[in-house]
């Protein structure tokens, strides 16, 4: 451990590139729970999908190629997705949701292992990103700074794109009261599939973005998933601020624990989790009430 | 029995109770009347402790009970029945009363026997079944009978835990006139020694079953009396049928 | 429940051709691997170096020999009843593979106790030939001290003297590290850090990173596999630490079976393993050219591992071996010289004792490839409580 | 409200002649499989019991077993004690803590509860990971088998081993069944139906819970005891939420809430991962195939759908269970 300042704004800095990370991948989940009432724990796997189309694509098409194509990529993997399973199990109540998705998993490891192989791949930062920028006294490799630009640009568009247009407006509408949302003559069937398949472009891009951080395994989609669900849980189910909190909240427990309290640092974020359940069952900041 | 004093409760700004006095006496049959919004169920919600007041008291039997959780006061034999049907779907009647008669028994946490197959409440449930006329349905399904007999069944859940005081909200709200008529029959069936304090808002049907009638209007206590003085009363036709017409 | 009878048959049989079938015997082996799970591509490579091994070196041994392949799939309970499968079922003369030390934690007391031996092709961990060492199993890979201990003297020798070590928080992870440091201040190096990231669960190790550059040590060391060994190299290379604090590590860190997903960021690294597909000699380059030719990859440590395991029971059934007794005896006499150099087994332990490679990985024609610096002599570890049975034939 | 239904009898009647007989018959590795199954069968009774019953979907379960096998090892093999009293601590043990957590969670309802117990279950499979008193990811060998010498029986044959798994299945079940005979059982398939009536009833919601949580906890804890006794060695993959996860797989399979299909579903499972996996690595594929397909037919599991078509077939009074979560 330091006293060095420098240190600690280093820390600082990975702690909100882990938080926008999550932030990135949790945030459509979040939405999609908020609005659809579904539990999705195949969206892990869908950033894995995001990942190995990207890793696979900067070959051939660089990192831009992958930073495109692999968002959109997974859309259409969700569209598909929401058509055959999504759509008939939004009533099923969560235990069945949660079921048809651990299924999912299953199928989706075996299938990155079928496409891709059992063997990790990799892919590199882009040229106008690689090495470090001095940035309030420390080196900081552009990259990461680039993740939390991205995180905290996503977050504002999102953020303009619920409180200023119609259709977020109905969204909002939606997440409040679906047979509000309804009566108010909104598409909701409609409105319901553009926010799953916007959530997963949104892993996908989590996916494609963590690529060159972290390598890019079959079992990377499984390994996301616990600390996405709690980070929406902490942030309280099918809020954007919650998964803002939420996402916060994570990378900063994870990162200082590893620094200030090694040796409890695992058990540390699923304490923090428990108690908050205690708390406030219903997380930090629900979307209700 | 049952008494509040100066019981008050706000969302906001808005007081749904204000300052609400009652006293029932052991054996009082009351009846609650008040258009839409006049607070009834939040009292009743106030009483049995599923919502906290901001202010005021309850007691029950002289015991006061306003800082209490819900299953304490049921426990000391306050029982309620909800407007909106709170019964157990799935099973049957007999389990549904049943249940309700086990759990009063303090037998809800029990391991060593069944207790549905328990002498008390065995007897318990067919007591209960016949005042308030469901033996011939004991083994139906909730889910297969009629709502009329749902109707029925929700007051029997709260008679079966043999309460000494039973809060009724709108027994008989979306039931025929017929088969309301036949209810307020099995209501003034009831042993004489509980206390029974009913919202309804079928006025006729109420000064039928009522010792005596209190009037919420807003939240406040209007009326408080014999159903004669209540029937004369110019005030509580202009502010209950006025708002009733307004509503 | 036809379920026996489906998984017996579902082994897949291979034989080798024979020279003389006047004596020919027929060995059954149980292949004990992670087919499925995080460890599939190492279950791969260890098979076909395996497979490799028994066509190169079968054909004049006189024997057939019938592989029952089980997938453990990495689980300890799941390897244990496969085992069970191939010892009381199928009756196998002889078990090969275990990838995971928990699996082979998981088998030990089954193994020792039907009195099968058993090959070990990966598991490293130091009690399989410690405390928990047993006559019927021989180790024919590694250990995790073994690879770990020759780079503290090494590294003293190079000048560097203050290390951080950083691996990731489980057994393996440990005995990595704890070698390491114990040979390293024994030569006068010092510790001045250690970290121990919590074992699959670390996403981002900037954390980590960030301790180890405040400490202002010579150098780091540290052991990552798999995965974990990508995001690590990487994630040590994009905050620009290579420069100022080589990167140093058990061999793993770098093994040509992951080495290209690590891309540049791995150039420069310098590590120590029992294996790499570089070393010059007649035996790897055969090697390398057989396998190249079978699978279109470059052997990597496990596909020799699988490699020699089979060279190993070949030469034990040469040398008389015929049945679960007779190679259970005969497998720790083995020694040759293979790929990896002279291989021979410590009788006290029954572990390999093997030269140890420290080679830097280095741009090459296509990818990266690596460059041998030194070859540090073979040593036996210590017997950690290990009091092997007398002969046992 | 549970009943043993003239269909569910005879299921487990056959159930239970069947693996007998099996046992008597199989070769050794059909014995392994057959204590495999066993295992997995108390696993999936304990979780049905809350699950199906109660509605409260716990994702802790594994950890629970886990509990359980770690306290027998540790307490056999460390703490000297010999298998039985060590099993009854084991599985004191994981009731206590099944307790807490579900007192802790009494307050989560629907997803949250599945949180909640998701991550107190990772919490107690990260904790023995690294813990170096559990053995950390190595595990912890040398569980000791049950002496039953006095009686004449052997436990470490593998096939007197299979008898006894069974009879553990058999216990299982049965304080199961009677838990839900029982007032407790009774509040507890109340509270699933309708938690607040139950309240205003008098019920003090939170204990029946907790207690039902924690019958459920000693259940589990008791697959963790015969698992550690079983295989001899234990790891923290016993805990991980994968396997709760799997163990939810086997109760929808079965049918949720009949506690005898589970069973059947702890068979079907068991024996058809073998089949798979002997056919190809990528055996997680198909199975999470079938569950799809087996969830989204809406039946419930292969029991349920035997249940209802025997109840459309001779018009007898329809089956009450419904979908654990119909009315969340």
């Amino acid at each position: 451990m330091s006293t060095d300042l420098g240190f600690w704004v280093l820390q600082m800095l990975n702690a909100l590139q882990l938080s926008m990370l999550l932030f990135l991948l949790s945030v459509g989940l979040t939405v999609i729970f908020g609005l659809m009432h579904f539990v999705n724990l195949a969206h892990g796997s869908l950033y894995a999908f995001g990942a190995y189309v990207a890793a696979s694509l900067s070959g051939a098409f660089g990192y831009w190629g992958g930073f495109v194509l692999a968002p959109l990529a997974v859309a259409a993997l969700g569209a598909v997705l929401y058509f055959t399973l999504i759509r008939s199990m939004r009533r099923a109540g969560p235990m069945a949701q949660v079921l048809v998705t651990f299924g999912l998993i299953f199928v989706a490891v075996d299938a990155t292992r079928l496409i891709w192989g059992d063997l990790p791949m990799g892919s590199a930062v882009p040229k106008t990103f690689e090495g470090q920028l001095a940035l309030l006294g420390v080196q900081y490799p552009i990259y990461r700074l680039f993740i939390i630009g991205l995180g905290l640009t996503v977050l504002a568009a999102l953020t303009l794109v619920l409180s200023r247009t119609q259709i977020g407006a109905m969204i909002r509408a939606g997440v409040d009261n679906d047979q509000m949302a309804a009566c108010l003559g909104i598409n909701v069937e409609r409105m319901f599939m553009s926010v799953f398949v916007l959530g997963c472009a949104l892993a996908g891009l989590a996916g494609a973005v963590a690529a060159p951080v972290l390598s890019v395994t079959p079992d990377m989609g499984l390994q996301i998933l616990i600390p996405t669900l709690i980070v929406i849980v902490i942030g309280g189910l099918g809020s954007l601020k919650g998964a803002v909190v939420g996402s916060l909240i994570f990378g900063f427990v994870q990162t200082f624990g590893a620094v200030l309290l090694p040796t409890l640092n695992s058990v540390l974020i699923y304490a923090l989790l428990a108690a908050v359940l205690v708390i406030r069952p219903e997380g930090l900041l629900p979307a209700k009430g | 029995m049952l008494e509040t004093r100066a019981l008050t409760k706000s969302f906001g700004a808005i007081h749904v109770t204000k300052g609400v006095n009652l006293k029932l006496e052991k054996g009082e049959r009351r009846v609650i009347l008040g258009p839409n919004g006049a607070g009834k169920t939040t009292l009743f919600n106030q009483l049995v402790g599923e919502i906290t007041p901001n202010s005021g008291s309850i007691y029950l039997d002289g015991q006061d009970i306003t800082a209490m959780r819900v299953a304490d006061r049921a426990r000391l034999g306050l029982s309620r029945s909800y407007q909106k049907n709170t019964l157990f779907d799935g099973l049957t009647i007999r389990e549904n009363l049943g249940l309700s008669a086990a759990v009063a028994l303090g037998r809800g946490q029990g391991l060593w026997s069944d207790p549905l197959q328990s002498p008390e409440v065995v007897e318990t449930v067919r007591e209960v079944a016949a005042q308030v006329d469901l033996a011939p349905y004991l083994d139906a399904s909730v889910n297969a009978v009629s709502y009329g007999i749902r109707r029925q069944l929700e007051v029997g859940i709260a008679l079966a835990t043999r309460p000494k005081v039973i809060l009724m909200d709108e027994p008989t709200s979306g039931v025929g006139p017929e088969m309301s008529k036949g209810f307020h029959r099995l209501l003034k069936a009831l042993p004489r020694d509980l206390t029974v304090l009913i919202i309804e808002h079928d006025m006729d049907l109420a000064f039928d079953v009522a010792d005596t009638i209190t009037v919420l209007n807003y939240g406040e206590v209007v009326f408080d009396g014999l159903p004669e003085a209540a029937r004369s009363s110019q005030l509580l036709k202009d502010i209950y049928l006025g708002a009733w017409e307004d509503a | 429940m036809k379920t026996t009878l489906k998984t017996a048959l579902a082994g897949l049989a291979i034989s080798t051709a024979m020279s003389s079938a006047a004596f020919a015997e027929d060995i059954k082996v149980g292949v004990l691997l992670p087919y499925s799970g995080v460890f599939a591509a190492l279950a791969q490579d260890i098979d076909d170096g395996f497979t490799l091994g028994l066509e190169t070196f079968g054909a004049d041994s006189g024997a057939t020999f019938q592989l029952v392949r089980e997938d453990t799939e990495v689980k300890p309970p799941v390897g244990l009843a496969k085992t069970k499968k191939l010892v009381l079922q199928d009756e196998v003369d002889v078990l090969m593979g275990v990838v995971s030390s928990g699996v082979l934690g998981a088998i030990r007391d089954t193994v020792d106790g039907a009195k099968v031996p058993l090959i070990v092709a990966n598991a490293g961990n130091d009690e399989a030939t410690g405390k928990d060492c047993s006559p019927y199993i021989t180790r024919i890979s590694f250990s995790n001290q073994q690879v770990n201990r020759p780079m503290g003297q090494w590294m003293v020798d190079q000048g560097v003297k203050r290390v951080f070590t950083i691996a990731p928080d489980y057994a393996a992870g440990r005995q990595m590290i704890d070698a390491f440091t114990t040979a390293f201040t024994a030569a006068g190096g010092e510790v001045i850090g250690q970290d121990w990231p919590a074992f699959q669960k670390t996403q981002d190790y900037g954390p980590f990173l960030a301790n180890a550059r405040a400490s202002g040590a010579d150098a780091v060391f540290v052991f990552f596999a798999g995965g974990e060994a990508i995001s690590f190299v990487k994630q040590y290379d994009s905050f620009g630490m290579k420069a100022a604090m080589p990167l140093y590590g058990s061999g793993f860190l770098t093994s040509s079976l992951y080495v290209n997903a690590q891309g540049p960021a791995a150039e420069g690294v310098i590590t120590a393993l029992h294996y790499v597909p570089t070393l010059d000699n007649p035996e790897n380059a055969a090697l390398v050219a057989a396998f190249k030719a079978k699978t279109g990859r470059i052997p990597s440590e496990y596909a020799v591992q699988g490699y020699d395991s089979a060279r190993a029971l070949i030469e034990a059934v040469k040398s008389g071996a015929t049945d679960r007794q007779t190679l259970a005896a005969a497998l720790p006499k083995v020694s040759f010289t293979g790929p990896r150099g002279e291989l021979k087994i410590d009788p006290a332990t029954n572990n390999v004792i093997q030269p140890i490679h420290v080679y830097e990985t280095v741009a090459g024609a296509d990818g990266l490839t690596q460059k041998v610096l030194a070859t540090l002599p073979a040593e036996a570890d210590p017997a950690n409580g290990c009091t092997m049975p007398a002969a046992i034939n | 409200m549970f009943r043993h239904t003239p269909l569910r009898l005879t299921t487990l009647g056959l159930m239970a002649a069947g693996s007998l007989i099996y046992a008597i018959i199989a070769g050794f590795f059909g014995l392994e499989i057959l204590a495999e199954i066993a295992i997995l069968a108390i696993l999936v009774i304990a979780l049905d019991l809350v699950a199906g019953f109660g509605g409260m979907v716990s994702l802790c379960h594994g950890a629970l077993m886990g509990v359980g096998a770690y306290a027998f090892t540790v307490a056999a093999n460390e703490a000297g004690m010999t298998a039985l009293p060590a099993m009854v601590l084991a599985i004191a043990l994981s009731a206590a803590i099944a307790f807490a957590i579900g007192a802790v969670c009494a307050r989560s309802i629907g997803i949250y509860f599945i949180m909640a117990t998701l991550a107190f279950g990772q919490m107690g499979y990260s904790f023995v990971f690294q813990s170096s008193l559990f053995g950390g990811d190595d595990g912890l060998s040398g569980a000791p088998r049950l002496d039953l010498s006095a009686l004449g029986i052997d436990l470490t044959d593998s096939r007197t081993f299979a008898f006894y798994a069974i009879a553990l299945v058999a216990l299982a079940y049965l304080v199961a069944a009677l838990t839900l005979r029982s007032g407790l059982g009774r509040s507890l398939v109340g509270l699933h139906h309708n938690e607040k009536r139950l309240r205003a009833l008098g019920l003090t919601v939170w204990r029946a819970k907790a207690t039902a949580f924690a019958i459920s906890g000693a259940i589990a804890g008791l697959a963790g005891c015969l698992a550690a006794q079983h295989t001899q060695y234990i790891s923290p993959g016993l805990m991980s939420w994968t396997v709760s996860g799997e163990a939810l797989v086997v109760v929808i399979l079965g049918g949720l809430g009949t506690l005898v299909g589970p069973i059947l579903g702890a068979i079907l499972f068991v024996v058809l991962k073998h089949e798979i996996s002997s056919i190809t690595p990528y055996w997680h594929a198909i199975v999470g195939l079938i569950l799809i397909a087996v969830v989204m037919s809406r039946a419930n599991g292969v029991f349920g759908f035997i249940e209802a078509r025997i109840a459309a077939r001779t018009r007898t009074r329809k089956p009450t269970l419904k979908e654990a979560d119909a009315d969340a």
